[in-house]
């Protein structure tokens, strides 16, 4: 069992470092999606480990939350190009103080 | 009911006066202003019919549950302390507005928003002179500062916003020591049977020596923020040097007045001891306040802030009448209170009025105006004698029962105090001899003396203030019952009369 | 009649009320109500004094009352007069001379425009000084012992628009408010102490307290006296005071308001009587102002400030008397009568002669006046004539009873006031000579001539008084008069007969007399007066008023001028630079922790993750721990 | 445990892609891998409905959409080597690494249970048992999922909408700025000749040759004008290309002359 969870750690730490190395948007929300893929499997091992579904039912209600996070996200990508003509987060920076 | 439509009456004036249409010359606004005012001074008259004076305590009280969850109550009453009071800011409010008949005459636009600002203070000045509910009184007492932000920052002059903001944020820091006091009590009291802010529950509470002075502490320093006294005394200078005279006026005469007011009803009731485990450290300070106050006013250059400073050293008697708890001191206090907010009332207007016409506060800046404005001196120079507290004009009266009584209990701080009658008189002359007298100044040539409408604006203040000087006693009789309770639950109670022929307690000289 | 005490003073303070707020239409005849104020007041005051003759000796106080002032806790207070035998002498004196005033201001101000206005303001004076003497508690006399205070500053500064003027207002009030100071502090005692201010229980009860307390209630109010008249330390004002118009400076700085504080004392005798150490103070402040004010008096050239010396002089020798105790409070009080009577006299002489030289008061520039205003001239020299004790005239009386029992009572302080009296003749005669006699030093444009009618004829009749007032010391009427009021006077003999004392009392002055007019009489003053490096010390220092001012400054106004910058500094740097430094502070931080918010999504990212770490390292080792 | 084995290496080279990766869509192609594998690794973990879901919703839908919105805003965008965030690499590298040893130190370690197996759970069948629990326990989160769902179709929607501001060109709007053009500069007003006319191809993206043998590029449609495919080279041809052959007719006139309809159109 603890291989499956290193692994899901490994490639949520995976998943954390893309988000903070990459500054192409859309690269950055397919590490975010990675980061809650590898959560997915924790649960998905935890509740084999407990013999119980509420791990998978937690993983769906992520996938499906995940689906629509995905949406949004990807439409606010898209109008933020559409005004800015990028996708690099570094370029949309207000929140600068 | 009595108390809560005084309150809605002027707020709802308010109301009315901001969302009038806005005129060419803003006349509509004033008048309504003024009658409401008026209508609520008769109101606060008509209270008098109602309230007993053979009997202390509160009266005219009513309570209406608020928030259950929490034991909060509309709770409203008056002792003769909150009456007087309540009388000073009917009486002012009208004189106010009327003085400030030409305020924002070069900015119609804003002549609603000024006089519904003013309204509005005034109903909740009278709120919080009326509140019996710690949780109301509290609301209402923060909820005074948005008026006056607006009034100062909005409506004011010269370095206006920094001063708005300074006043705002001293202010808040004291309410949010109180806010948390508060707190404590509404612990207390939900540990002792059911939470509850009245004032006759939390008087009841058993608390530790240590809870006690922390509470007292939260309350205290927000009240001596207010009120104000050295060293919390800063933010009034800058606030008075930029705000118009009425809101100076509101702010000095009434809204200071609460933390002196507080610190009677609240401080001394429902945290005796404590109040007397402080008593020493805050007689020194008041007595430090009142010369501190009196020498700044002598080395002030902008008459605003000479009489802001006048009314630092003025709160320190009151303070000092208030803690030095004694029975004639503090009736003295609260006499004062009320004369106090009557002589800065008309020193402000009349400084505002001087200042109106010579555009400008400094007093380098005028001199010999008594022979172009005659009239105009002799007010200023009336509310000045009042401010030094001549015998035979109102404060006198207050000021000498705050000294006896103080004397009672401590020689020293009463001689001390007794200083400030001397500075008093250099501060006052001073001003009148550098912009009254003298040869005319170029620029104060074109003076004009007082108009009918700018005296009889001020009239009521004169017959006030010299009329209470020699008849103060209609007043002290609705104060002295109800300072009788105050002091039973303070200390020891009055100190004995210095038995003729006890000689310890004459060498001694002090009781305490 | 008797009980209607507050007529006398309601009526000029009527008077006063309404000439203030009545318009310029009350400018023609505002002059005359007030004169007819004072003069109703008069009238009033001399019927309740003839009911108070008719009157047993045991039965001459009538104590009324008008109701409660004030009374909250502990404190009440009455509005009571006491219409007695000391007050109504006050009272004659007051309003008798006050009308007599009035009467030569409507010549003496009549072409000033503000004229009305200053008829108010006597009338005020008139009404707050009764308001002094008639009041039954000290705190009623507290009222009108300030409220001279204020007819005094708003009369001495009436000539606003010199600055000289409004500054010598504004210190005399000063002054005052620092006599006031122990004046209060006094009544504070009574009420400490008594449980009342009223004047007859304090001084009832006297007995029943300690002799320290009864010495500290007579320095307090030795120390309010002090203010009130001039006395030394707090005489520095009176001096000044002179830039006042004339008739001023003759009703309140000469005849009434200055002598307040010897009525105080004389009024609270019982305290005094307590105390010996009081008295002595009493004493010495008497004998130290009698010479000071003496010493002034040679070295003026001022008409005026020379007989404003004199009158700080004479008060000295008033409070010399009430010092000396029951044998002396009766004295005090004739002299301060007959003082009243003459130096008003002077004062309103040396106003007409000021009329007459166009405002100048140079005595240098005087000379030969004796033509010029031959009415002046012998009213002023009737006045001369008392106050050097002429014998006969008033002052001859009242000053040689009070050596005499300045004698009685210690030699030394005899021989001082003898020294006083020698001092008086000389600088009287200065002041005589310069003025009157020798040769014309005037001025091109000056042309003096006698004053009006309206002038005269106050002169006449106040040198009438001065000439015959001492009819009153004629088988000790006075002092029988005043026994009800100030105790039964106990004679010791003085130790030497008294008609030789009296010889040597006319011998002192003829000397003093004589010494004038070797210096002034025989040779001609000069018309400039020697400049201060060619006099001697004692003519600077009188000059300079014994330094008194400059002791002053440097004493009080200086520090405190210094302490009120340094506190504004203060306040503004220290103080109010706490708060503002606190806000710049917190500024300051947060310009600090503004720093890492980049804006880019990915720091914020990863200061996330690290606080995330941090988190899980925290736990990680509250766990393992 | 043959199956994780077998695909934990290739899920984490391949998560690893996503963070080397410098073209969008290498990295896009790597998540699908590691979905893919993820999804084995449900089945194996006794997951059947998860591991259909994953394939459907994750590789299926969300790749999708990833792949759609990468094409959308150009395929060609490539990082740049250069970090701009002073230290930022070298930080989350370490922060990174840090938090995977400690996160699975610490998880690895609280999980030393015994596996119990989902052989009770999965009695009446996986998808039964998660129906019953997702309709009876977590019904209400479930609902609010449905809304959720609801307002990110709605929020997507307003998000990529935009509003008309001008009204539509009309058929003779058209017709009178081809006449305005052509009086100006004298562009033609006519239909171009269609693609591959008179060329060798009559393949729809080969131009037409004019009668004097010179290909016509207008004859394209724009939509098949070579556009960068990735490289700054090929970017630069592209806008060269462009250029030099400018915007075929039936190119919309309103994003390069009309910038201010906004007409849903990117190239």
């Amino acid at each position: 069992m603890t291989e499956y969870i290193t692994l899901s750690t490994l490639l949520f730490s995976i998943g954390a470092v893309g988000v903070l190395v990459r500054r192409n948007a859309i690269i950055v929300f397919m590490c975010v999606e990675l980061m809650l893929n590898a959560t997915n499997l924790a649960f998905v091992s935890f509740a084999r480990q407990h013999g119980n579904l509420d791990g998978q039912v937690a993983a769906f209600f992520v996938m499906v939350v995940a689906a629509a996070e995905v949406t949004i996200g990807l439409a606010i990508i898209v109008s933020i190009y559409r005004t800015r003509r990028t996708t690099s987060v570094d370029d949309a920076n207000l929140l600068k103080a | 009911m009595m108390l809560s439509l005084l309150i809605a009456v002027p707020l709802l004036g308010a109301l009315v006066v901001a969302l009038l249409p806005r005129s060419e010359d803003g006349r509509t606004a004033r008048y309504v202003a003024v009658g409401v005012s008026i209508l609520t001074l008769v109101m606060s008259l008509l209270l008098l019919r109602e309230f007993d004076l053979e009997v202390g305590g509160y009266q005219l009280t009513e309570q209406h549950e608020w928030i259950g969850a929490f034991g909060v109550h509309w709770a409203l009453g008056v002792n003769g302390i909150g009456l007087t009071m309540i009388f000073l800011t009917t009486v002012l409010t009208p004189i106010v507005l009327a003085a400030s008949w030409n305020d924002k005459a070069d900015d119609p636009g804003r002549t609603n928003a000024y006089f519904a600002w003013l309204l509005a203070l005034e109903a909740l000045a009278i709120g919080v002179f009326a509140a019996t509910d710690v949780f109301v009184f509290y609301v209402l007492f923060e909820a005074t500062l948005i008026p006056l932000y607006f009034l100062i920052g909005g409506h004011g002059t010269g370095r206006r916003s920094y001063a708005a903001v300074k006043f705002l944020i001293y202010n808040l820091l004291g309410g949010l020591l109180m806010l948390a006091s508060i707190v404590g009590l509404y612990v207390l009291s939900t540990q002792q049977g059911g939470p509850s802010f009245l004032r006759a529950d939390l008087a009841g509470l058993d608390m530790s020596a240590t809870t006690e002075r922390l509470l007292f502490l939260g309350f205290f320093i927000a009240f001596a923020i207010k009120a104000p006294m050295w060293p919390l005394h800063t933010w009034l200078p800058d606030a008075a040097a930029s705000a118009t005279p009425g809101t100076n006026v509101m702010m000095v005469s009434v809204i200071d007045k609460l933390g002196t007011f507080g610190m009677i009803i609240w401080c001394l009731e429902l945290f005796p001891s404590a109040s007397e485990w402080a008593a020493p450290v805050v007689l020194v300070l008041a007595v430090v306040s009142i010369l501190y106050g009196a020498l700044l006013a002598i080395g002030q250059a902008d008459l605003r802030r000479l009489v802001a400073m006048t009314s630092v050293s003025h709160f320190g008697f009151i303070i000092l009448g208030v803690f030095a708890f004694t029975s004639t001191s503090m009736a003295g206090s609260v006499l004062y209170m009320f004369n106090h907010g009557l002589t800065t009332a008309l020193l402000f207007l009349v400084v505002g009025m001087m200042i109106a016409r010579r555009g400008s506060g400094l007093i380098a800046d005028y001199g010999g105006v008594q022979k172009v404005a005659p009239v105009l001196s002799g007010v200023l120079l009336l509310a000045g004698l009042a401010s030094l507290s001549l015998p035979g004009l109102a404060p006198f009266v207050s000021e000498f029962l705050v000294l006896v009584g103080t004397f009672s209990r401590s020689i020293p701080l009463a001689a001390a105090a007794t200083v400030g009658m001397v500075l008093a008189a250099v501060y006052i002359l001073l001003m009148f001899q550098r912009t009254m007298t003298g040869p005319l100044n170029e620029r104060t040539s074109t003076f004009r003396d007082l108009s009918p409408r700018e005296v009889g604006a001020l009239a009521p203040a004169i017959v006030l203030i010299i009329g209470l000087g020699f008849v103060p006693q209609p007043l002290l009789s609705v104060i002295d019952p109800a300072v009788d309770p105050v002091i039973a639950t303070v200390g020891e109670g009055d100190p004995p009369q210095r038995a003729p022929l006890d000689l310890t307690q004459q060498t001694e000289g002090d009781h305490e | 009649m008797l009980d209607l005490s507050w007529l006398l003073i309601a009526i000029p303070l009527a008077g006063a009320a309404l000439l203030l707020t009545w318009g310029k239409e009350s400018d023609a005849f505002g002059h005359l109500i007030a004169t007819a104020c004072s003069a109703a007041s008069f009238v009033l005051g001399a019927i309740m004094f003839v009911e108070l003759l008719g009157r047993d000796a045991g039965d001459r106080s009538v104590t009324t009352s008008l109701g409660t002032w004030i009374d909250a806790g502990h404190f009440h207070v009455d509005f009571a007069f006491t219409f007695d035998t000391l007050s109504s002498l006050f009272v004659l004196l007051i309003t008798g001379v006050g009308t007599l005033i009035h009467v030569y201001s409507i010549g003496y101000m009549a072409h000033d425009e503000r004229r009305r206005r200053f008829f108010a303001y006597l009338n005020l004076f008139i009404a707050a000084m009764l308001c002094l003497v008639l009041a039954a508690d000290y705190l009623v006399l507290f009222l009108g012992w300030e409220g001279v205070g204020l007819a005094s500053y708003l009369l001495i500064g009436f000539w606003q628009h010199k600055p000289s003027a409004a500054a010598a207002a504004k210190k005399a009030f000063v002054i005052n408010r620092v006599g006031d100071l122990g004046m209060a502090l006094a009544i504070m005692t009574c009420f400490a102490w008594f449980g009342t201010s009223s004047i007859a229980v304090v001084n009832d009860q006297i007995d029943t307290v300690s002799g320290t307390v009864a010495t500290a209630l007579g320095l307090l109010l030795l120390w309010g006296a002090c203010g009130k008249s001039a006395q030394f330390p707090l005489q520095a004002w009176l001096l000044d005071a002179m830039e006042g118009p004339t008739p001023v400076s003759a009703l309140i700085h000469a005849a009434t308001m200055v002598t307040a504080g010897v009525y105080l004392v004389v009024r609270s005798h019982d305290v005094f009587d307590a105390s010996p150490t009081a008295r002595g103070f009493v004493i010495a402040v008497g004998l130290i102002t009698l010479l000071a004010g003496a010493w002034i008096g040679c070295t003026k050239d001022d008409i005026k400030k020379s007989l404003a010396g004199s009158t700080m002089s004479q008060i000295g020798y008033m409070m010399l008397a009430a010092g000396l105790g029951p044998a002396g409070y009766a004295f005090a009080i004739f002299h301060l009568l007959t003082h009243g009577f003459f130096k008003a006299n002077m004062f309103l002489g040396a106003g007409s002669v000021m009329h007459g030289m166009n405002d100048d008061v140079d005595m240098r520039r005087y000379g030969a006046l004796r033509s010029a205003m031959p009415i002046t001239f012998y009213t002023f020299g009737i006045g001369y004539l008392a106050i050097i004790g002429f014998p006969g005239t008033s002052g001859f009386f009242s000053k040689d009873k009070i050596i005499e029992a300045a004698l009685a009572h210690n030699v030394w302080v005899g021989i001082g006031a003898l020294v006083g009296a020698g001092v008086t003749a000389f600088y009287m005669t200065r002041m005589m000579l310069m003025t009157f006699f020798g040769e014309k030093r005037w001025r091109e444009q000056v042309h003096p001539h006698e004053s009006p009618s309206v002038m005269t004829t106050p002169l006449i009749v106040l040198a009438a008084l001065s000439l015959f007032a001492g009819v009153m010391a004629l088988g000790s009427w006075i002092e029988e008069w005043l026994e009800p009021a100030t105790g039964h006077a106990v004679h010791h003999d003085p130790p030497l007969p008294i008609i030789v004392i009296t010889l040597i009392v006319l011998l002192v002055v003829a000397a003093g007399v004589a010494l004038a007019w070797l210096a002034y009489g025989r040779q001609q003053p000069a018309a400039e007066a020697p400049a201060d490096s060619e006099v001697s010390f004692f003519t600077r220092a009188g000059r300079a008023e014994l330094y008194g001012n400059a002791i002053n400054d440097a004493l009080v106004v200086r520090p405190v001028t210094h302490l009120t910058r340094a506190l504004v500094w203060g306040d503004g740097k220290i103080i109010d630079g706490l708060v503002t430094g606190s806000a710049d502070r917190i500024g300051e931080i947060s310009g600090e922790l503004r720093k890492p918010q980049t804006g880019f999504v990915r720091s914020y990212a990863l200061m996330v993750l690290g606080g995330a770490l941090v988190v899980l390292l925290g736990l990680l080792a509250v766990t393992l721990a | 445990m043959t199956a994780f084995w077998t695909l934990a290496p290739v899920m984490v080279l391949a998560a690893m892609g996503l963070i080397f990766a410098r073209k969008a869509v290498h990295a896009a192609l790597c998540l699908a891998v590691v979905m893919i594998s993820l999804a084995m690794l449900y089945a194996a973990q006794d997951a059947p409905f998860l591991f259909a879901v994953q394939i459907i919703v994750y590789t299926g839908a969300i790749m999708m959409l990833f792949l759609f919105v990468l094409m959308l805003v150009g395929v060609e965008a490539r990082d740049s080597v250069v970090e701009t965030i002073k230290g930022q690499r070298a930080a989350a590298a370490v922060v990174g690494i840090a938090f995977a040893v400690l996160l699975s130190t610490v998880v690895a370690q609280s999980v030393s249970l015994a596996v119990v197996g989902l052989d009770g759970a999965n009695a009446d069948g996986n998808v039964h048992g998660l129906a019953t629990l997702l309709f009876s326990r977590y019904v209400l989160a479930f609902e609010f999922t449905a809304a959720l769902m609801i307002v990110a179709v709605i929020g997507a929607m307003v998000l990529a909408h935009r509003e008309r501001l001008v009204p539509p060109p009309t058929q003779a709007d058209l017709q009178a700025r081809r006449m305005r053009d052509y009086a100006e500069s004298g562009k033609h007003p006519g239909n171009p000749p269609t693609p591959g006319v008179f060329a060798r191809h009559n393949a729809v993206d080969t131009p037409a040759l004019l009668p004097d043998g010179t290909p016509l590029p207008e004859s394209v449609p724009g939509t098949l004008t070579p556009r960068p495919q990735g490289g700054t080279e090929d970017a630069d041809r592209a806008v060269a290309q462009i250029e030099a052959t400018g915007p075929g007719p039936d190119e919309r006139p309103a994003t390069t002359e009309n910038p201010e309809t906004t007409e849903g159109d990117d190239q």
